[in-house]
């Protein structure tokens, strides 16, 4: 199980700041988990903004990216500062 | 010293412990951010600050880091509240101290210009409005724009 | 606020007691300059600070009248020891609140660049070389320059 | 009588950050008193140095400013800030 992160106005969209997800096979890249993600929550592309940066593991990275069951992978929103 | 914390903070306790750890510093500079009573969706009752720790952390001590290239300021101190908090309440406090004091301004100015614009944390304010997750603001994002290099 | 002193100065009890006058700003700086133990001259034992009141005070406050001209910066301290003190001791302090960060720190900054340049006082070093008046060093000239109006 | 004070270094040569003075008839200006008292105290022109400013009650002056037995003088070499 993938343990999923939503910061910000994402939880509001979610429900939830986390949750863990069993990967479907179709998902082994930030870009698919983002795609599945965003039909499971009916989100209409609010996760697929490219403004919504991926991080995996506490490493920002591209779409291409390989996600795997064991990673912790956020979705953060652009940061405003404190 | 970087410290990211849900308890509120003292700003003038923090400011005489770092004193302690600058002897020898001819200039020292504290910035207390608090959190405004007035916001563009009204009267602010309370803001909630998300970290993601490790990031945010990581991030803050790199801008340190960085603030220690361009700037002789051996010392440095950043103290940044997370969680719910109050108007009027202490968001963050930066200190850095130097021999002059124009090193001692512009590392504490370059600190809080990453703080307010690049720092990993998102916010939500709740006003007489009710709550909204707000974005950063145009001013903030030229302010850190000063300290670009011309590489960058 | 201003105060002209013998006394020592503590700079964090200074900064808790303007936050309490400062309620509602967004931002708080603080400045604190301390005695340097080196000088040009070696190491420095004492130094002696001498004012002429109220011309001193008079000039301070035309400066903290100016800051609030070009600053939104409604709340201003600035508190300066006279008489004889010793290296790591604090000599001056400055904080500044408004709104938002750029004008404290800017007044702050301003408010420095006049009190270590232009204010009325006359300061002798003691050093391991002896005891010697000191002038102006000339980047401070440059800095309180910076603020100069083009009908200047 | 009036009050002088001497400021700064200036005091290490007359001897004293203060005193007071009999004006003399010849002495009716301050830049007569800075000639009178450079003279007094043997200082080969240090009180006549254009950047020895004078206060007269607390305000700078120019040298044509008169004096009177009831000011306070101060003599002021540059200030160099705290």
């Amino acid at each position: 199980m993938a343990r999923i992160l939503y910061f910000g106005r994402l939880s509001d969209l979610t429900g939830a700041a986390e949750e863990t997800v069993a990967l479907p096979d179709t998902v082994s890249t930030a870009g698919e988990l983002r795609q599945f993600l965003d039909l499971r929550f009916e989100a209409n592309g609010a996760l697929l903004e490219p403004t919504v940066r991926i991080a995996i593991n506490n490493e920002l990275c591209f779409d291409t990216m390989a996600v795997t069951e064991t990673d912790e992978i956020a979705f953060m929103p652009p940061v405003g500062g404190g | 010293m970087l410290t990211v914390t849900e308890g509120p903070l003292d700003a003038s306790a923090l400011l005489n412990e770092f004193e302690k750890t600058a002897m020898g510093a001819g200039a020292i500079v504290s910035f207390t951010g608090l959190v405004r009573a007035e916001a563009a969706a009204g009267q602010v009752k309370g803001l909630y600050l998300q970290a993601y720790s490790p990031m945010t952390e990581n991030g803050i001590q790199a801008a340190i880091d960085e603030a220690k290239t361009r700037w002789p300021v051996p010392n440095v101190s950043v103290a940044h509240r997370v969680g719910e908090m109050m108007a009027g309440e202490a968001i963050v406090f930066v200190a850095t101290a130097s021999v002059h004091r124009r090193a001692a301004f512009e590392a504490a100015d370059f600190l809080m210009d990453y703080l307010k614009t690049k720092a990993v944390f998102w916010k939500r304010e709740t006003t007489d409005q009710g709550e909204a997750w707000i974005e950063p603001r145009a001013d903030d994002y030229a302010d850190a724009e000063r300290w670009a290099k011309s590489s960058d």
